[in-house]
Formats: structure tokens, sequence, C-alpha cells
């Protein structure tokens, strides 16, 4: 499907876009989600096939023939996997918020840059 | 300003990168060699009729073992992170009423969740999403009352049970089939395709992940969460 | 030749040197004295003054190294002479100019001048230091187009050997340096200004106002011996001069070749004594800067000259 | 079919995206993310991809938005009108 | 055999139970970390053992009972087997090194720890694309949280930037993956590999790129590595070690693993990132002063030269061995040293590198630091050294020269830093507070990887390269003097001189008289010098070690059999030079510069050797060399590698500090003999060059360059007040005299250079002997502050005197048959303007001499040496011995003529004729045995004469001086020595200027803001890193031109 694909590449750049411009941390960190939403959305859509069905081989699908009917299950298993993942980073970064901002007590990420040069 | 230029020139750059990729994309008609085995496999090999679950649980059962291990890393990691001393005990009780239901709640909840990781060879869904569903009655709990006491010690030892069993149940095919049969499903027979006690190991993996997945996203709801 | 002979031959030369030294010495004192206006000095006041001082009773030690200086100081004023061919085809005069060549006289030069520099300074006394400090950095100034020109010769006749040198000179006055190669006698000429350190190049001895340089705590004995080295010293570089540049001095009759000689060397003193005269003294950097300049290039080019025209 | 229900969806979606990064408050633009993930959901849906859809409802925009919620919470006062 | 799988079972069920083992107790759950870390650690090197020496193929290990690419599938090979056991080893070590803080904090800490090193398993064994992305971000997570172990806003800053940089490369690595499924239809990496076709097109190529770059940046190339630095910089000493060890170690074999998938031409755009990388980060890091941050410069750099390596040897397509000698060498270097150099950190625990004086404290300690950071700067013996050998070799026969050039320069920067880094630890100011004892558990770690280190590059000398055991002794040396600390220092003294004698015996008798003589100084030489040294009271460790080692790696030059084997030893003779400079008290600095310096020119060298065929001989190179066409271009290259140790003008900036403030009796090794290894180098070069000479001369400018050195180094020299600045001056002249002769390429410049060279040894060494012992005397190197010591310490008046007369050339002492043969050889040459030069540095040289022996020995002895006494008799016996010398070869001088005739005349038909003691040259004559005689008879005559009529003379004291109005105050004023030569300073004007000096200075200047400018690029705002990354991704895809 062009047009998920193609919806997947947006929300990736306005994803990165957020995450560039946003000087709070927390906005960095939606930004950083839309991003993978786009991703994901682009590695389904890399799967779907015209037309064909969900792979899940119940009563709607031949048996003998399923494999021409289905879309493809690869990419769904990756996006599974994904999406933990992303789940589990963007939990990790909150915290890391939830720390810097009992520190600091800010959320502009200018005022974490003290390591520099 | 100059920063602002060269957020959009890579931006633009980047864009510029993806769009011959999307100009030449052309869907594929048909599946792949490796898609089709699995569709196959699934059916003939494994007996399971989520073909998505045969290549999570089964021909990329590393991946998904890596999956939960990803989970049991950000909750350890968000422990960690957000370790602190002895949690103050200040108890502020909420409405009998709102308790009350999300008990009830709690229990057809967690239910449903079971329902979904037992079934997730047949249906869409699987340990993942019963687990979510599982972690999702808990948090109910947390919202009627922040102050909820879980009893991290089931917690604890339903995470660390289910995620070793998962291992062991690995380890297992490692231990009858062979040097290549970790995590090999056949371990157990594979019943007939269609059936609730089908698909071999499956189930009982995805059993497991969906306990370990709902007692994990728990913690870290619980941590980030409470007080 | 056994060693006496030599022996004998080497002691007529040093002593025919060190006589004509010193006289040139008291001729020069006349001379300057006539040219103010005075009577002056005899001619042989040089000789008297030798004698006086060494018969002088006060002779005071700093230690070994001061006793040692002037030593050094005639040492090499007698090494560099030896080393010489004075009279060319004399047996008498060839000296002791097998053991070395250019090279050997060049560097023999310093040995009584680094000798006498540490005489005087064990010293004690800051002039001594002071003079020498000036002497040795003008020195290191007036050897540079004196080298050039000597590296000009060695080109043009292929060789470092004095005899050879002067040998090639003969048969006509044309054939002579100063007319063959006439940049490398000047450069050599103005280094020879500075070599006899009169005026404008007269910074170490400083005669006129304090008695500053060298030989400053020298005394007695050890101030004749001075004395005795600057007559045969001085010697020594004309006749150096007259073989490199002026044809040397030959003639089968050793006693006319002696008188050429005399005449060249006196010559070439005169206008050095000239110089001094008509130029009043510089200032140590003035001085040095000078032989840096004009008379270096004047030296690279007698170089560039007969290496390449 | 499918094509113009995606690019409605789209449509919705990135100005969802737009809102979630521009918008004053935090708690709207937490909640404009998980409207994204849950409108990626109905997409996936329509992708024939069923599991994903339901990980991404669950996921995506559940779990997520309420840990930023949590987050958000835990921050209290402060950095908020940022 | 264990099953690898093994250690991802057993990692996780330990991991997931840990939580509820914590409850019986920490000590239990420590138990079962350490248990598992070293299960890792013995099944990775059970197989690493069956792979390497059993010869057993790699094993392929599939799961789920399918086979790839139907299931995901784990490869352990070789390679796999090695970076896993140094990872595990690593992480195992790391974690011993945390162990207080693991006994501390929160169980997660150990679960993340444990499973961190399972996800370095996982992902250098497993072959699916997929499951790699899994695997990183295993590794990725736990490593973010562990990043907070102290619990600091610094590590959590920094945490966030890595997180925000880390989510998106995944991202892009997970996109990559997607995208090469679309095309390929699969994730396993070798069936993708077999696809290759299927990704030939340019969005194919695309879909790689996406892929490498990802993991590219994970490596942290510059300038898109501002969030590694930060971490590096702000996280416990224990877990950078992890994250830029560890982590890097499994990041870069995914690149290794993936590179392939990328067609070649496009390999060379990350190999010039590589070199970028490196070159930058190193030239940034010398701005650099916080240790951890310092570091982070240095492993960004070391794993960009990796992956240079890496990608230009996939490109290739060469041996295997020497991939991994190569690449596999930077990596073990790197990895060794980097965790062991960040755990010290952690011990030491000071953010300024000024304060790292205190490590001193602690004498093991501070050797485990000299080894790690010597390693780092790619030193031999260790493993940098040999990699940077091969690929000097590899980029020259591949034309890569600026890539060559890069590398080079950076590894300069590098060793700048991290040298200034040791001097400030072995040199600055101590503080009062004491370093807390260091526990054994994070001492033994340390320990470990050094001894690993040392473990390595022994193997690598003995089975890579099948060096003789004689290449060792200068490393074997240090140990061997290390382990005899206890001994007196007279007692080491005298074992050392047996070594020396010992050594010099082995490799008697020597194939040429060439090498004879320069056997001679270097190791006889040496051996007479070290009685100078039994001077020393107490133990003075790690003296006689480094002494040992500079003398016996300089005698290995002279029989060195290969290219290699010359620039191992040469390599090993500059560290020792450089340790024995700093151990000068205020040696921090010139130490700096001289490393810098001789490092500079032998990565001209190794550029240089990087032309040279290999050469396989048994006889000495020296003597092989003729028969060896060297190119131009190495020619020049190894000439200015030479000149540097000669001191040539304009690369002199380095001798006077490093002869100056070394300590007074190790100077004159470096005066006389160290600095003949220069020379020795030359002849080297100009033996191949006689014997294929090529149209270009660059022997001619040598020869200028030797007339330039020559007269400034005489005119800088007649300018110090510092004796030993004077006579290192001196030295700089001298080695002028004998550059220049050596140019000539004539029989009897060769000569004159022989000459020249013994001459010089043998003045040099006795001149600075004598004034080691002056100074030994009068505690102090300012010459105005002495005066009028002839009387107190004559002997050492002697021998200055006669080494001034030798220098300056003064007949009748041997100097004057060097000054001879020299313009003779000029003008025999045609080289009449250099001849003319030469004159006036010989001239100028009689003020500096004059001036030396006049301010120290004549003139006012001052109230405060009223009591000195005679050198110790240890200063007073090398002196002797040169004297002898030195009066041997002037009275005799066919005992040195005829034996450099016939050295000389292996390589020029001989000019010269020889007849009793009467030296003919084409131009001239010279009989030194009659000079010698007439000098005697003429300095006896007027000797007796004053005797005779003057033998009453009357000592005077001091003050007794005919001096004008009153007498002298003090000795103080009236002695003229400071400042002597102004006048002809001022007469000199312009001439006198530091030109090269401020030349210099301004390049380090220019360095410095360059580096300065370049890191403003790291503002430490996390968005600014992550545009970095994302602009960094479009520019290299420009790059690539697809």
């Amino acid at each position: 499907m062009i047009f998920s694909l193609i919806l997947g590449f947006i929300l990736l750049i306005i994803g990165l876009y957020g995450m560039l411009t946003q000087k709070n941390l927390i906005k960095i960190v939606i930004g950083f989600s839309i991003v993978d939403t786009g991703t994901h959305i682009i590695i389904v859509s890399i799967g779907y096939l015209r037309g064909k069905t969900a792979p899940i081989i119940d009563n709607a699908v031949d048996l003998a023939n399923a494999a021409k009917q289905v879309v493809d299950p690869i990419p769904s298993a990756l996006v599974l996997t994904a999406i933990v993942i992303g789940l589990a980073v963007t939990a990790l970064m909150l915290s890391f918020i939830i720390k810097l901002y009992h520190k600091n007590r800010s959320l502009s990420i200018s005022d974490y840059q003290e390591l520099k040069w | 300003m100059i920063n602002r230029i060269f957020i959009l020139l890579a931006l633009l750059g980047l864009i510029l990168m993806f769009l011959p990729f999307l100009k030449d994309f052309d869907f594929h008609d048909q599946l792949g060699d490796l898609s089709s085995q699995y569709v196959e496999g699934s059916i003939n090999d494994l007996n399971s009729q989520n073909v998505v679950t045969s290549v999570v649980v089964t021909y990329r059962g590393l991946d998904t073992l890596g999956e939960v291990t990803v989970l049991f890393l950000a909750t350890a990691g968000i422990g960690f992170l957000l370790r602190t001393k002895k949690r103050s005990k200040k108890s502020r009780k909420s409405s009998e009423l709102l308790q009350t239901a999300s008990q009830f709640l709690l229990v057809l909840i967690i239910l449903t969740g079971i329902y979904i990781f037992l079934h997730g060879h047949l249906t869409p869904g699987g340990g993942f999403q019963g687990g979510v569903l599982i972690a999702t009655a808990f948090l109910l709990l947390i919202l009627a009352d922040a102050n909820v006491e879980f009893n991290h010690k089931v917690l604890h030892l339903v995470e660390s049970f289910s995620g070793t069993f998962y291992v062991l149940i690995g380890f297992l095919g490692l231990l009858l089939l062979g040097m290549n049969s970790f995590l090999d499903p056949t371990i157990i027979p594979l019943g007939s395709f269609g059936k609730l006690l089908s698909a071999g190991a499956i189930p009982v993996i995805y059993s497991l992940v969906g306990l370990k997945v709902g007692s994990e996203l728990t913690t870290i709801l619980d941590k980030m969460g409470g007080e | 030749m056994s060693i006496t002979t030599k022996a004998l031959y080497v002691i007529i030369s040093v002593i025919v040197a060190t006589i004509y030294g010193l006289a040139l010495n008291g001729v020069v004192r006349k001379i300057y004295a006539r040219v103010h206006g005075r009577f002056g000095p005899p001619v042989w006041q040089p000789f008297i003054d030798i004698i006086k001082t060494h018969g002088n009773n006060v002779a005071i030690s700093h230690g070994i190294m001061y006793y040692l200086g002037p030593v050094f100081r005639l040492a090499g004023g007698l090494g560099t002479y030896l080393f010489i061919p004075v009279i060319f085809g004399s047996v008498v005069f060839s000296n002791f100019s097998l053991a070395g060549d250019l090279l050997l006289v060049m560097y023999f030069i310093f040995f009584g001048q680094l000798g006498m520099a540490l005489g005087a300074g064990e010293g004690g006394h800051p002039y001594s230091p002071i003079g020498i400090a000036r002497g040795l950095a003008q020195m290191t100034t007036f050897e540079v187009p004196f080298a050039l020109s000597v590296i000009a010769l060695a080109i043009q006749y292929n060789t470092l050997n004095i005899t050879t040198i002067v040998a090639a000179q003969q048969g006509s006055i044309l054939n002579w340096t100063l007319f063959t190669n006439p940049l490398a006698v000047v450069a050599a000429m103005i280094s020879l200004l500075g070599m006899n350190m009169h005026s404008p190049f007269s910074i170490v001895l400083a005669p006129q106002e304090i008695p500053i340089g060298p030989p400053i705590e020298m005394n007695s004995s050890f101030l004749a011996t001075l004395q005795t080295n600057r007559g045969l010293f001085g010697a020594a570089k004309l006749v150096l001069f007259m073989n490199l540049y002026f044809g040397g001095a030959a003639h089968a009759n050793i006693f006319v070749a002696l008188l050429i000689m005399i005449l060249k060397t006196f010559i070439i003193y005169m206008f050095s004594v000239f110089v001094g005269a008509a130029y009043p003294r510089f200032r140590p950097e003035q001085s040095m800067r000078f032989f840096l300049k004009w008379p270096t290039l004047i030296g690279i080019a007698s170089i560039l000259f007969v290496a390449y025209f | 079919m499918i094509s113009i229900i995606i690019i409605i969806l789209g449509i919705i979606m990135i100005a969802a995206a737009f809102y979630a990064i521009h918008s004053k408050s935090l708690l709207s633009a937490i909640i404009s993310a998980g409207v994204i993930s849950l409108l990626a959901s109905v997409v996936y849906l329509l992708l024939a991809a069923p599991d994903v859809a339901m990980t991404e409802a669950a996921i995506g925009s559940g779990l997520t938005t309420i840990i930023f919620i949590f987050t958000l919470r835990k921050i209290k006062k402060g950095g908020l009108d940022d | 055999m264990v099953n690898p799988i093994y250690i991802l079972i057993l990692s996780l069920v330990i991991g997931f139970l840990l939580t509820i083992i914590d409850k019986a107790g920490r000590k239990l759950s420590l138990f079962f970390l350490y248990g598992v870390l070293s299960f890792n650690v013995a099944v990775m090197f059970i197989w690493f053992y069956q792979f390497a020496f059993v010869g057993r193929a790699s094993l392929m290990i599939h799961t789920a009972g399918f086979i790839a690419p139907i299931s995901i599938n784990l490869k352990l090979g070789l390679l796999e087997a090695f970076v896993l056991l140094l990872a595990n080893l690593a992480g195992l070590m790391s974690a011993m090194f945390l162990f207080k803080k693991l006994k501390e904090t929160h169980i997660s800490g150990l679960i993340l720890y444990l499973v961190l090193i399972m996800g370095v398993n996982g992902l250098v064994m497993t072959r699916d694309l997929f499951n790699m992305f899994v695997f990183i971000e295993i590794l990725s997570i736990s490593t973010y949280a562990l990043i907070s172990i102290d619990e600091n806003k610094r590590s959590f800053s920094a945490g966030f930037k890595y997180m925000i940089a880390g989510g998106i490369t995944s991202t892009f690595f997970l996109l990559g993956i997607i995208f090469i499924y679309y095309f390929t239809g699969n994730l396993n990496l070798d069936t993708v590999l077999g696809n290759s076709s299927m990704l030939a097109m340019k969005t194919g190529v695309f879909s790689i790129f996406l892929l490498i770059v990802s993991i590219f940046i994970e490596l942290k190339p510059f300038p898109a590595n501002g969030w590694a630095l930060d971490v590096y910089q702000a996280v416990n000493s224990g877990i950078t070690s992890v994250i830029a060890v560890v982590n890097s170690a499994a990041i870069l074999f995914v690149f290794y693993k993936i590179l392939p998938l990328l067609p070649d031409q496009y390999l060379m755009v990350f190999v010039g990132a590589g070199i970028v990388t490196f070159l930058f980060s190193n030239l940034i890091g010398i701005k650099q002063t916080d240790p951890k941050r310092l570091l982070g410069y240095s492993s960004i750099a070391q794993m960009g030269l990796v992956v240079a390596a890496i990608s230009y040897t996939t490109k290739l397509n060469i041996s295997q061995d020497l991939v991994f000698i190569m690449a596999g060498g930077i990596f073990i270097n790197h990895f060794l040293a980097k965790a062991g150099l960040f755990w010290i950190t952690g011990i030491i625990k000071r953010s300024e590198i000024k304060d790292w004086g205190i490590l001193r404290n602690n004498t093991p300690l501070l050797l485990l630091f000299g080894v790690l950071l010597f390693a780092l700067a790619g030193l031999p013996p260790f493993p940098g050294f040999w990699a940077k050998w091969e690929m000097a070799k590899i980029f020259v026969s591949n034309n890569l020269y600026v890539g060559l050039a890069a590398v080079l320069i950076g590894s300069l920067f590098e060793a700048f830093y991290l040298f200034r880094w040791f001097g400030y630890a072995i040199k600055n100011e101590r503080k009062e507070e004491s370093l807390k004892p260091v526990d054994f558990s994070q001492l033994f770690p340390v320990a470990v990887f050094v001894l690993i280190t040392l473990l390595t590059s022994v193997w690598i000398m003995i089975r890579v390269y099948a060096f003789d055991l004689i290449n060792f002794l200068p490393v074997a040396a240090v140990f061997g003097m290390y382990l005899l600390n206890f001994l007196k220092a007279k007692l080491k003294a005298v074992l050392a001189i047996i070594v020396v004698i010992l050594y010099g015996y082995s490799i008697y008798p020597l194939e040429t008289a060439l090498q004879s003589l320069f056997g001679i100084i270097f190791v006889i030489g040496s051996g007479i010098m070290i009685i100078t040294t039994m001077n020393r009271k107490g133990k003075i460790s790690g003296f006689y070690g480094f002494l040992l080692m500079m003398i016996l790696s300089m005698g290995n030059l002279i029989i060195a059999k290969s290219f290699l084997s010359f620039f191992l030893n040469w390599e090993f003779m500059t560290i020792a030079a450089y340790l024995l400079i700093l151990r000068g008290k205020k040696g921090q600095v010139p130490a700096l510069t001289f490393i810098t310096f001789s490092l500079a020119g032998a990565y001209l060298m190794l550029a240089g050797f990087g032309f040279m065929p290999n050469v396989l001989s048994s006889n000495a190179i020296i003597n092989t060399i003729g028969s060896i066409e060297i190119p131009l271009a190495a020619m020049i290259l190894l000439l200015l590698g030479f000149l540097i140790k000669s001191a040539s003008f304009g690369l002199h900036i380095w001798i006077p500090g490093a002869y100056a403030e070394a300590e007074d009796d190790v100077t004159p090794f470096f005066a006389s003999i160290f600095s003949k290894t220069g020379i020795f180098g030359l002849l080297l070069v100009a033996i191949s060059f006689i014997k294929h000479s090529s149209e270009f001369n660059p022997f001619y400018w040598l020869g200028w360059l030797g007339a330039i050195s020559a007269i400034v180094g005489a005119f800088l020299a007649t300018f110090q007040e510092d004796v030993k600045k004077l006579m290192a001056y001196s030295s700089m002249s001298q080695l002028g005299y004998i550059i220049a002769s050596v140019s000539l390429l004539s029989h009897l410049g060769w000569i004159s250079a022989l000459y020249l060279t013994l001459n010089h040894f043998m003045f040099k060494a006795m001149i600075f002997v004598a004034i080691a012992g002056v100074i030994h005397r009068t505690g102090t190197r300012q010459m105005y502050k002495m005066g009028g010591l002839i009387k107190k310490m004559p002997i050492s008046y002697i021998t200055v005197l006669i080494g001034i007369i030798a220098v300056s050339g003064v007949p009748p002492l041997s100097g004057f048959g060097s000054k001879w043969l020299l313009y003779s050889s000029m003008l025999e040459k045609g080289w009449y303007l250099q001849a003319g030069v030469f004159f006036f540095a010989s001239g100028v040289s009689f003020l500096y001499l004059y001036r030396m022996i006049h301010t120290i020995f004549l003139g006012q002895l001052k109230y405060e040496h009223q009591n000195v006494k005679e050198a110790p008799i240890y200063f007073l016996i090398p002196q002797v011995i040169f004297i002898m010398g030195i009066m041997a070869i002037s009275m005799f001088p066919n005992l040195i003529i005829k034996p450099l005739n016939s050295i000389v005349g292996n390589y020029f038909a001989s000019t010269i004729m020889i007849d009793g003691y009467n030296v003919t040259s084409s131009l001239g004559h010279w009989n030194g045995n009659m000079v010698m005689m007439v000098t005697m008879g003429v300095f006896i005559v007027p000797l007796v004469f004053l005797i005779l009529f003057n033998g009453r003379t009357q000592k005077v004291k001091q003050f007794n001086i005919v001096f004008a109005a009153e007498r002298p105050e003090s000795p103080q004023t009236t002695h003229f020595a400071h400042n002597m030569f102004s006048h002809y300073y001022k007469a000199l004007g312009g001439l006198t200027k530091p030109r090269i000096q401020n030349f210099w200075n301004s390049v380090s200047e220019w360095s410095n803001a360059i580096a300065g400018l370049f890191r403003q690029i790291y503002t430490g705002n996390g968005q600014t890193y992550l545009l970095h990354i994302l602009l960094y991704i479009v520019v290299l895809y420009i790059f690539l031109g697809v």
C-alpha cells in the first residue's frame, strides 16, 4: 500500500522534526514515538500484498493454497517485536526525564549541556 | 537560525534519500520464498493457524526471547533508574465503590488476557497482547488507588519463573532434540490443526510470555505511576 | 735531511722572522709618530721593550693556565710560522710545510689565540675576557671573507698546498693572484685589516682608553713572550698573505728572495696601517657586521667567479 | 476503498502529529500521540495485520500514553508551560 | 564441547531469577553473577582454543529445529570466539572492578549487567539481521540503564542524549533491515549475501547503506558522536569501559559482518569516514584535559581506525593473516588498553590530567598505567604498532597516501595527548593528599589486561613475525631490572655493564667494519658511560632498565636483519630515551617535545618503510641495503625521520630541552651516543642511494641543511647561559657537519663523516661527563654562577680543555683531522659555499667553547664554591678513558684513518693516499704525527725558556689584579660571564631571531586553535547531536555517490 508507506515516511520526518526543534524533553520523546509509529507503518506496508487476507489460516483460507492468499507474516512478526522494544525505549527515556527533572527541575534540553567539548 | 537551516537541510536530505525508494517501490504480487515456507510450515509442521504466531514464537523464537528480554531489561532499568529508599507508606483509601468495581474488572480483564494468549496460535493476538491486557487490569488498580501496594513478591515470582520456564522450554528442545533445537515447539505433540491444544509448545510459550509481559508491564506501571 | 740540520734551519728561519716582525712594529710606531708630528721612539724600541720587560722583577702568577697562556700564544705564533714555507724554493725557509697544507696553517692560527684566551681567563680580571669575547667574535666574522677567499684560491689552483700555490704564481707579475683573482684578494685584504686589529678594528686591545684586553694581567716575562709573539706572528701572517696573493718570495739568491719578502710584506702591512690611520674605530657590533656584509659578498663573488666563469 | 480510508486517516494522523509537536499543552500533545497510534492500528487492520493492530492499540496507544501521563504526573509542576 | 547457546540460556535464567535470588542475600546474587560471567569466559576460551589451535571448523547453531534461513541461526567461528573471549573477559573483569558498586546497588544493576553481556554474545554470534536489531536493543537498553549507576545529573543527561541518538539510529537500522527484506525476501545474513545481486540497484544500495550507516553511527564517527563523548566522560569508569570496549567490540563485529553486503566500490567512503574520525578525534583530543573524555576521544578515534581498516581490507580482499594483524591488532590494542585505562581513571578519580601526579604514590599502578598508555599510543611491542606497520605497507601499496598521512598525523596527535597525560602523572607537582590504598578487586582487572597485552605482544613477535630473541632484549631488560629493583644503584650499574658486555660479546663479531664502528660507539661507549651513573645513591628505580633498553636497542639497530626489526628497535630506543628524559627534574615538557618530534619522525619512517620491499635475509640490513633500491618518496620520508633524530635545522627544537633536562649523567648518552643513531640511519639510506642513484639527489639539499644546522647550532649555542643547552646546540652544530659530510657521497666525504662521528662521540662524551661532574658539585647549570673552578676541579678542566680543542679543530688534536677531511672533501666535491658556511660555523664554535670553559673554570671563583671538590671518581674514569682515546687518535691518526679508509672503500673508490703518517688528498696533505711533534716542540721551547728565566713567580690571591680605581667587590661582579656575547648578538641582528621555535610554536597554536574550533560542534545539546547524526547520514550518502 503506497499511501500507507508514504504516510509512514511523513510521520517519520515529522517525528524527527519534532525531536530536532522542540526544547521540551517530553516533546522530544513524543517525537520519538511518532518516529517509531511511522517506522512501524512502513514495515507493515512493505508486508502488505494487494487483496490478500491476514496470515491466519482459518476457515476463510484455502489450506492447500494458503501461501497464495495471505499477506506476508514476517513484517507483522517484526513489527510486533519492534513495538514492544519501542515501548521499552520510550519508558526508559521517560524514566530518565523523571530523574533529570528531579535533579535539575527543568524540562528544557538546553539546561542539560554542561558536558561538552 | 542557522540551526533551523541545518535542520531543514537534514530533513530535506533524508526526504531526498528516501524518495527514490518510494518512487521505485513496487508491491510484490506474491509471497517470497521464505514467507511461503513459513505459511506452509505453519500449517504442516507446526499446526498453528496464526502464521504470525508461528513466526514469532517458533521461526523467529530467538527474536521473541530477545523481545521479552528487552522488556525485562526495561523493567529492570526503570527499577534501577527510579530506585529509591524504602517507600513511605501513606495510605489514602479511595472510595469503596471504585475499589470493588476495579477488583471485579481486574478479574475480568485478566481472564480476557489469558484467553488471548492461550489462543495466540489460533486468533490474532498472543502473549504480548494478552500480557498488556493483564497489565491494564493492574493499571486500573493503580488508577483507583495511587498507593496500591501490589504483592511484589508474587509479581516477582510470576515474572521470574515465567521467564525461566520460557527459557527452560527452549532448553528442553535442546536437550531432547539436539543442538539446533533451542525453542523447538515440537517437544510437545503438535495436536490437531485449529484446536486449542495444538501447535506444540507454542501456546505454552505464549502463555509464559503473556505472564511475563503482564507482570513486567505491571511493574513498570507501578514504578512510574507510584509516588 | 738530518734532524740537526732541520733544527738549525728552523732556528734561522724563526730568528729572521722574529727580528723582522719586531722591526716592522718599530717602523710602524715611528711612522705613526711622524704622521702625528711627533719624533717617536727608535725603530729598535720593541727589542728594548722585550729585554726590559723580561728583566722586570715583579712576576706574579694566577695559576698554571695563566702561566701557560703566553706559552700557548708564542707556540701558536711559532707553529703558524713554521707550517708556512717562507721562501719559495728555499730549503732553509721551507720550515715544516710538509706537515700540512693551508688548512693546517689556518687552524693553527687559532692555537695561540685559544691558549692565550685561556691563560688570560685565569687571570681573573674582567677586562681580559671582555677583550677576548670581542676578539673571538670579531675573528669569527673576519675569518669568513678570508675563508671564502682561500676557497676561491683552492678552486683556482686546485690545491691547498701553499708551495704549489706559490709555484703557480711564478713567471710573471700577472700570474699573481692579485691579478688572476682580484676579488679574492680584496676579500682577503679586508680580512687582514681585522686580523691585524688596527683601527677601525682595534676593538680587542683598545689602547687609547682604559687598559683593556687579554694581556692586561700579564707582566714581566709573560708580557715579553707575548711581545715576541706579536712580532713573529705578525710576520707569519704577512708571509702567508704574500704567498697566497702576491706571488710569494722566489729568487735563486736567498738574500734577494728575503729582500723581496721584506718588501712585499712591508707593503701589505702598510696597507692596514694606512687604513688604520684613516678610519676611526668601530664599535664591536659595527665591526662584526661590516665583515659579514661587503667582504663576505666579495668573497662569495670570488668563488663564483673562479668556479663558474 | 482502502486507499481512500488510509489517505483520510493519514491526513488526520499528520495533523495530529503536528499538533502533538506544536501543542502548548503537554497533555494534549501526549493524547494526540496516542491518537496517532490508535489510528495507526486501524491502518494495520486495513493492511491485514490484525496482530500488529492489536499490539499497537494496546501498547502504542494504550500503555505508552499512560506511561507518558504517569511521567507528567510525576513531574507535576514546573516545566509544563514550556 | 559446550554449545555456546548455553551462554544465552544460563545468562537469561539467572537474569530472570536474580530478583528472587537476591532475597537470599547479595552475596549469593554476586556469586551467580560472577559464576555466569566466568562460565561465559570459560566457554569462549574453550571454543577459541578449539578454533585457533585444534583447527575445528566454525560452528553453526540453528534454532527451533529448523535450518537457517528458515530459523535464526548463530555462528561461532574463530573470529567470533576471539571477539567474544575478549568481550566476556572484559565483562568479567569490569564486573570485578565494579565489585563494590555491585555489592551495594539495586539488584537490577546486576541483572542489567548480566543481560548486557549476554546481549553481546548474542549479537556477535547471530546471523540474522533482525535478530541483530533485537540484540542491539538488548545491548542499548541495558547500557542506557546502567549509565545511571552513579546517580548524578551528568550521567543522567548523558544517558538521555545517548538514548536519543541510539533510538534514532536503531530506527534507521530497522528501516534498512526491512528494505533489505523487501528486496531479498530474507533476513538471514548469509542468504542475503548470496543474493546480493538483488540489491545491486540504487535503492538496494540505499537499503544497505541505511543498515551499515546506523551501525557505523553506533561506532561514533566524527562528528556524529557528541553523545558518546558525554557518556564516556560522565559515567562510572567500570561501565564506561564496558561501553567503550565490550559494546564497541560487539557493534564493530556487526559492522564487520554486514559490511560485505555493500558493493566494493562504495567501501572507500567508510575507509575515509573512519580515517576522518581518527584524525579529527585525535586532533580535538589535544585540547582535552579531562582524562575520561580524553580517553573518549581516543576510543572514538581508535574505532574509526578499526572501521577504516576493516572496510579497506574488505575492499581489497587481502589475506586473512594481514587482516588479523591490521584490523585485529588495532582492535585488540584498543580493547585492552582502553578498558584498562578507563579502569584506572576509576581508581584515580581525578578529573584533570594535571592532578594525576598522585598516581606516583602507587608504583605498580603507575607501571600498569604506563604499559597501557604506551600500548594505546601504538608503540612497540604492543599490537597497535604491528597494525600500523602493516597498514602503512598496505596503504602505500595501494597508493592511499592521503589516508596514510591522515592516520599518521592522527596518531601523532594521539601520542601527544597521551604522553602529555603521562608526563603529568610522572612529573606534575605531587599534592599533599595521598592515594587511598587500591582495592585488589580494582587492581586485579587492570593487571590481567596488562598481562594479556604483553602476552599478545610477545605472541605476535614470536608467532607472526618470528623475531630473533635478541629483539626482545630491550624490553626484557626493563622487566628484569624492575624485578631487581631492590638492589642498590651501584650494584645495578655493575649488572648493567655486565649485561652490555655480554650483549656486545653475543653480537660479536659483526659482519662488517662499518657495523663494528657503530658497535664501538653504541655498545662499548655506553658500557664506559654507565660508570658515570655509579655515582648515584639509593635504588633509583626505573633507571637502569630504561638505560639498558636504550643501549640494547641501539645495538640491535646495527644488526637488524629487516626493516621491521630496525624500526622496532628504533622505537624501543625512542621510548627508552623518552622515559630517561622524563626522569629529569623538569623533564616533563622537554620529554613531551622529544617524544612528539621523535614519533613524528618515526611515523615518517613508518610511511617510508611502507614503500620498501620485504627483506628476507640473514645479513644485517646495513649490509644488504645496497642491493635494495629505495623509492625516492621513501627516501625522503626516511631521511626526514633520521634528520629529526640528528636534530637537523628546523627539526632541532627538541634538542636543548631534552639534553638539558635529562639527568646530568644521562645527557652524555644522548649527546654522544644516541645522536649517532640518526647518522646511522642516514648512512643506511645513503648506501642504497649510491648504488641506485636517481636523477633527483636529496643529499645535495641535505648537505645544505647540514651546513645551516652547523651555523645555526653554533649561533644558538653562543647565546646560552645554561651549559647543557650550550652543549646541546653544539651537538646540533656538530651533527650538521656529519650530516653534510655523509651527504657528500664521496670517499673522502664519508671518511670525514665517520671520523667526525667517532670524534664527536668521544669529545662530546667527555665534555658532558665533565660537565655532569661540575653540575654535581656546584648544583647549578647556569654558567655565570660558576667560575674559577680550575683550581678545584683540575681533571675536569683538563678534560674539557682537551674536549674543546678537539671540537674546535685546532691542531694538533684529532679535531683538526676532521676539519681537514671535511674541507678537503667539500672542496673536492665542489661544495664551495657550503665549505664557507662551515668555516664560519667552526669559527663561531670558538665563541661558545671559550665561553663554556672560561665561565666555568676560569675567572673568579665564587665564594659558595670555595669548598668544591674534584668530581667523584665515577665521573673521572670515563673522562680519562676518552682522553686517552682522543690522544691516541691525535698522535696516531692512522689508527683511525686506515680502518675508515677500508670501510669506505667498500662503497667508493679510494681518493686518498696514505703513506706513513702522511695523508694526501687530491687537494692537500696532512701529517698528523708530524703536526703533533712540531706542536709539542714549539710548545716546549717557550715553556722551558719561561721556566728557566722566570722561575720566581709569585702566586697571588683572587683579587690581586690590576684594577682601575678601586678593588673589585665580589666574584659575582668581577667574573665576566653573563650575556658574554651580547655584542655579537647585536651584530647578528635578525639572524638571532628564534624563527624555527616560533614556527613550531605557531604550528602548535594552530593545532590547538583548530582543535578548539572543531570541538565547538560538541555543544552538549542532545538535539544538536541528533542533528549531527542526521546530517552525517545525508552527507555520507552524498559521498557514497549512488
